[in-house]
């Protein structure tokens, strides 16, 4: 035989781009893969299909009506990207937040992990074909929906929170509703897991895909679910308390071996996490006012600061800038959690196949919104 | 909302260069730090600011344990130290930025294996324009430090992503956004932007509304820009 | 008649799409028509009674083997001309040779079947203790060429193994 | 004159009609149950409760633009969506609805191996499509499911092996009558056969869990992605035609055909005033509903598990088959 090889059998990659506009990129999300055969052998993630520029208006916006465009980030949870910027300025201001404005923001916050999960759920359950799981999340999700529309009349942009509290206390009621949910989700979540934790086909896709070690994780800068799932400890709301999370008890579940079924575990048991301190917060609710003592010009001193928070996609930072002159902050800047994964999203899906590639993004957990701003 | 500015002969230029280098004839000032806000007030421009505070510590304020084999492993590398509402923020030169990264994440009192988030800051009137900030974090140790590095428009600054594998996309974000060239980034692209795209979105100087405006007043002018080569091309 | 004006508009049908297997300049093209082909000639088998023949046509080469030629076509890539996949080593000679082999032995055959006598068609349908069919077609098979059917699965197996090891990355 | 030509004339129209209107209500069956299944209510606007619904859908597809895409390969890409559709009808000429002569258009000896023959002709519609499309989604579904389907044919076609030994015959007719005779439907008798069919089944049909061809969430629709209007309603109708088929084997290579329940037992022949026909349809929408039911469950496999399943799995199981059941032949 000859030694080089014969020119009819050489083989082509093929480049295909997965997205901007694919069902199962999670929205604009384009990756282009090169595959040899149906094996990814390179991959360029491309973002930025929606980035509108949220860093740059708010640097040119009032410090309140950021709120605003802080829930345009991570849409499916609002709620605690308002926590996040709000917490933030309180800071660079040192405002005292009243004690119930905290048992408030707590809560809400864990509700927003609950209806971020159940989206991620959904998708991701669908994105790997089983569709019926994806409707029982959000059959979920749209109760919590509800109760956010009960508490602020909103039921996605929620711009919920003012800088030194909240804007409203919640409604006569409201904390009753909330238990009767956390009552009906905790029934509900043995419904998923029957239909995916011990299943084969579900262990055969997600077991041992997009294995990637607790090292490797920090390294590249993975926070959340993704991080947790390799076995790293780290967990915002344990490790840097704000709100109230000091003063409730709850567990941190990690993962052991890094792959999809560990991030989906983990995720699976962060709902009843939730759930437990959201039992907590509306137990032991302060009596007292929602709103703090704040300046009627808010208006921080120079200086900067960067304040993290865990959102339901990882550690969402931001780091904000004053000039003390100007009523609206000179460099406002948001560390995306979404954005952070993402970035992580090549070296797992390289040496996997096209349909793993769909289950990768999902286990990641992106929402585009947040990644691009 | 009829912002009088914008009929001004105020810079509509696109290209981050700023005004002394593409258009020669328009006023160098460091074009309107604030944008105009939407409350009519009769502003008489307010100078630009010229950098942050940089708070130094109080005296009595704890330093953390690892600033001080810090300062005797790269002594000198510390030019100066801030501390606001519980920040620490540790000033470096920009040549010992990558010995500094491999010291804070290889010490064991530091230990900053976690590179939370790289960005950069904007104060045009400052020689040293840019502030490159680097949030740190400890998953061993659970302490946060900031590191920050002053820049100058068309320096360089070395990439951290052999420390940090992190850093890849955040300093391809700073460098979208802000135009500052880090080198020997494996693969410094615009990440936000259109492949394209001409100037830096985040600088002070870039207008708003982006080059919108000055595409519709002067189409030729903004064409002979477009198609120049782009200036501030990586390394 | 109509037996006979059947067989002749098949026989069209068969030889013309195998001259359009040859000359289509499109392989998926050339390959569709051979799967008409190998249809058409299934038809054939059922105008001789032999409906077990006729389905396993379908059923292996049109249905199993023209599959896999399909999925070899489609992947070569077709942007290249055709001289491109001339194999610069073969041996032209040799091949003439062959085909000239073949093409004498075939007229071989048909001349000795038009000069021997003529001998009842199918001699073990007699001999065969079972009806039909398939049965006679089962019955023959592992009786009278049990070792040639054997043998040919041997050489399958044995085209197989070469296949796998061929095939096979190094890793 | 009118034997053999006009009757049996009429009894294709009547199939091909029968087929074609029950697959339009098997989409609207499908829409339901899975809707049902994931506490919602399916099509409620179309008439009462969405019954029109079945006839809506083709209207607008009917109406829809029909695109070809200028790089496609023109001939191909018509071809190919009658070249699934033609094979899914062709198969139910051998298909016994009923005991009666009636029921069936033609019953030839080969019956068994004729469906499989005939149905693997329909792989060459997906794989065309996919090629003719000239675009890459599409081709990469359509060397999917040529693997998948050859796979599961071979699967297949081994476990009817054992299916045919027991019943010594091809003729589906012969089937159903060698279970009348020894009193006792394949189903208890070759268990075995009976998963390894409806799982192959499955495969062949590209549905849920094994539905990679069209897997919406990876390649975008697979290999119609770029069909639209008319052509696209013919992959649908072929392959809810083929899930017709495939219950319709199962049903009565396993299940008695047309049988009633327990044949042998005199005690239950009042059973028999129900019409055999009936009891068809009644096991085949069991299995239908079984494959919905499915679809609304069940993830969907990878493309390397799937080949692994087919292979490693259903294959070595199926001569496994064979082997036991010609011992079982033998001895008894």
């Amino acid at each position: 035989m000859a030694t080089e090889a014969s020119p009819i059998f050489d083989t082509d990659e093929l480049v295909i781009n997965m997205g901007p506009q694919h069902p199962s990129t999670h929205g604009v999300l384009r990756i282009v893969l090169k595959l040899d055969g149906e094996r990814v052998i390179d991959a360029d993630v491309v973002i930025g299909y929606i980035h509108r520029g949220i860093e740059k208006l708010s640097e040119n916006r009032d410090w309140t009506q950021i709120i605003l465009l802080t829930d345009r980030m991570d849409y499916v949870a609002a709620a605690t990207n308002n926590l996040g910027y709000c917490e933030t300025v309180e800071k660079l201001m040192e405002i005292e937040v009243p004690r119930r404005a905290r048992y408030i923001r707590t809560v809400l916050a864990e509700l927003q992990r609950i209806a971020s999960h159940c989206l991620w759920l959904g998708t991701h359950a669908m994105d790997i074909g089983a569709m019926t799981v994806f409707l029982y999340a959000f059959r979920e999700r749209e109760l919590i929906l509800d109760l956010f529309e009960d508490y602020c009349g909103a039921r996605l942009t929620y711009n919920s929170m003012r800088i030194g509290g909240l804007p409203l206390d919640i409604p006569t009621g409201w904390d009753n509703k909330v238990r009767a949910f956390c009552d009906l989700m905790e029934s509900k979540i043995p419904e998923y897991e029957e239909l995916l934790t011990n299943n084969r086909i579900w262990l055969e896709r997600t077991r041992g895909v997009g294995v990637i070690s607790g090292e490797d994780a920090v390294g590249l800068g993975l926070c959340g679910p993704p991080l947790r799932g390799s076995g790293v400890y780290r967990d915002v709301r344990k490790d840097e308390p704000y709100a109230a999370y000091d003063e409730f008890e709850f567990d941190v579940p990690l993962g052991t071996n890094g792959d999809t079924y560990d991030r989906y575990l983990i995720r699976l048991e962060e709902f009843k996490q939730s759930i437990r301190i959201i039992r907590q917060g509306l137990d032991g609710m302060p009596e007292g006012p929602v709103m703090g003592k704040v300046p009627r010009l808010i208006k921080p001193k120079a200086g900067e600061t960067y304040h993290a928070i865990e959102s339901p996609k990882g550690e969402l930072g931001y780091f904000i800038v004053s000039d003390g002159r100007a009523t609206n902050p000179y460099r406002f800047r948001v560390r995306p959690p979404s954005f952070c994964n993402l970035q992580g999203l090549r070296p797992l899906i390289v040496g996997h196949l096209v349909a793993d590639v769909v289950t990768l993004i999902g286990t990641i957990d992106v929402v585009l919104g947040e990644v691009d701003r | 909302m009829a912002d009088e500015p914008k009929s001004g002969d105020k810079t509509r230029d696109p290209r981050s260069g700023g005004p002394q280098s593409a258009l020669g004839e328009a006023a160098p000032e460091p074009a309107a730090a604030p944008k105009p806000k939407p409350k009519p007030k009769p502003k008489a421009p307010p100078e630009a600011p010229k950098g942050p505070a940089d708070q130094p510590p109080a005296d009595d304020q704890e330093r953390p344990a690892y600033f001080g084999g810090f300062e005797k492993a790269l002594p000198g590398a510390m030019e100066q130290v801030s501390y606001w509402v519980g920040d620490w923020t540790i000033i470096v030169p920009a040549a010992a930025l990558l010995e500094v990264a491999t010291y804070l994440k290889g010490s064991d009192d530091g230990s900053f294996d976690y590179c939370s988030d790289i960005t950069a800051t904007d104060w045009p009137p400052r020689e040293k324009r840019f502030d490159v900030v680097y949030c740190l974090y400890s998953t061993r140790r659970r302490h946060r430090l900031r590191l920050k590095v002053k820049l100058g428009e068309g320096e360089s600054i070395p990439s951290v992503t052999s420390v940090w594998p992190a850093a890849n996309w955040l300093e391809r974000e700073v460098w979208d956004m802000f135009g500052v060239n880090f080198s020997g980034h494996p693969d410094l692209r615009r990440i936000l932007m259109p492949d394209d795209w001409q100037g830096h979105p985040q600088r002070k100087d870039y207008p708003l509304e982006g080059p919108g405006e000055f595409l519709l007043e002067s189409p030729m002018e903004w064409l002979r820009l477009r198609n120049l080569p782009d200036e501030a091309e990586i390394e | 008649m109509a037996e006979a004006l059947a067989f002749y508009t098949l026989s069209v049908l068969i030889l013309g799409l195998a001259v359009a297997v040859i000359t289509t300049p499109n392989t998926v093209h050339s390959v569709v028509f051979l799967v008409l082909n190998f249809l058409c000639v299934a038809v054939l088998y059922v105008f001789l009674q032999a409906e077990f023949l006729a389905v396993i046509q379908v059923l292996v080469y049109a249905g199993g083997i023209v599959v896999l030629y399909l999925f070899v076509v489609m992947l070569v890539n077709l942007g290249r001309s055709p001289e491109e996949h001339q194999d610069p080593r073969r041996l032209g000679l040799i091949g003439l040779g062959l085909s000239g082999a073949v093409l004498l032995e075939l007229a071989g055959i048909i001349a000795y079947s038009y000069t021997r006598e003529q001998s009842p068609p199918v001699t073990a349908a007699q001999a065969s203790p079972v009806q039909g069919n398939i049965e006679e077609l089962g019955w023959l098979l592992y009786t009278d060429y049990l070792i040639p059917f054997e043998v040919a699965s041997v050489l399958l197996l044995v085209a197989m193994v070469g296949a796998i090891v061929l095939a096979r990355r190094e890793s | 004159m009118i034997e053999t030509i006009v009757i049996p004339l009429l009894k294709i129209a009547v199939l091909l009609n029968a087929v074609l209107v029950s697959v339009t209500f098997m989409t609207l069956l499908e829409r339901k149950v899975i809707a049902w299944a994931q506490s919602r209510l399916g099509p409620m606007r179309v008439g009462p409760y969405g019954v029109l619904q079945a006839i809506a859908d083709p209207i607008k597809l009917i109406l829809k633009e029909d695109i070809t895409p200028v790089k496609a390969d023109r001939m191909m890409f018509t071809l190919a969506p009658i070249i699934s559709l033609v094979p899914a009808l062709v198969v139910f000429a051998v298909v016994p609805f009923g005991g009666d002569e009636l029921f069936y258009i033609t019953d030839i000896n080969v019956g068994l191996l004729f469906i499989i023959s005939v149905t693997s002709i329909g792989v060459y519609g997906i794989i065309l499509a996919g090629w003719a499309s000239n675009s890459k989604y599409p081709l990469l579904a359509s060397l999917r499911a040529s693997a998948q389907l050859i796979s599961y044919e071979i699967a297949v076609t081994m476990t009817l092996v054992s299916v045919i030994l027991t019943a010594g015959t091809l003729s589906m007719v012969g089937i159903v009558q060698a279970q009348q005779d020894s009193g006792l439907w394949y189903g208890f008798v070759q268990p075995v056969a009976f998963v390894l069919v409806l799982i192959g089944g499955l495969a062949e049909t590209n549905r849920a869990p094994f539905d990679m061809p069209e897997a919406e969430q990876e390649l975008t629709g697979g290999f119609h992605t770029e069909y639209s209007g008319m052509r696209f309603a013919l992959f649908f109708l072929a392959e809810y035609a083929n899930m017709i088929v495939i219950s319709a084997v199962v049903t009565v290579l396993f299940w008695g055909g047309w049988l009633r329940p327990f044949p042998s037992i005199d005690a239950l022949a009042f059973l028999d005033l129900i019409p055999s026909w009936i009891w068809f349809f009644g096991k085949m929408f069991v299995f239908l509903y079984l494959f919905i039911w499915i679809r609304a469950t069940l993830p969907r496999y990878r493309y390397d598990q799937l080949m692994r399943l087919g292979w490693k799995v259903l294959i070595p199981i199926a001569i496994g088959n064979i082997v036991v059941t010609g011992i079982a032949k033998v001895v008894l």
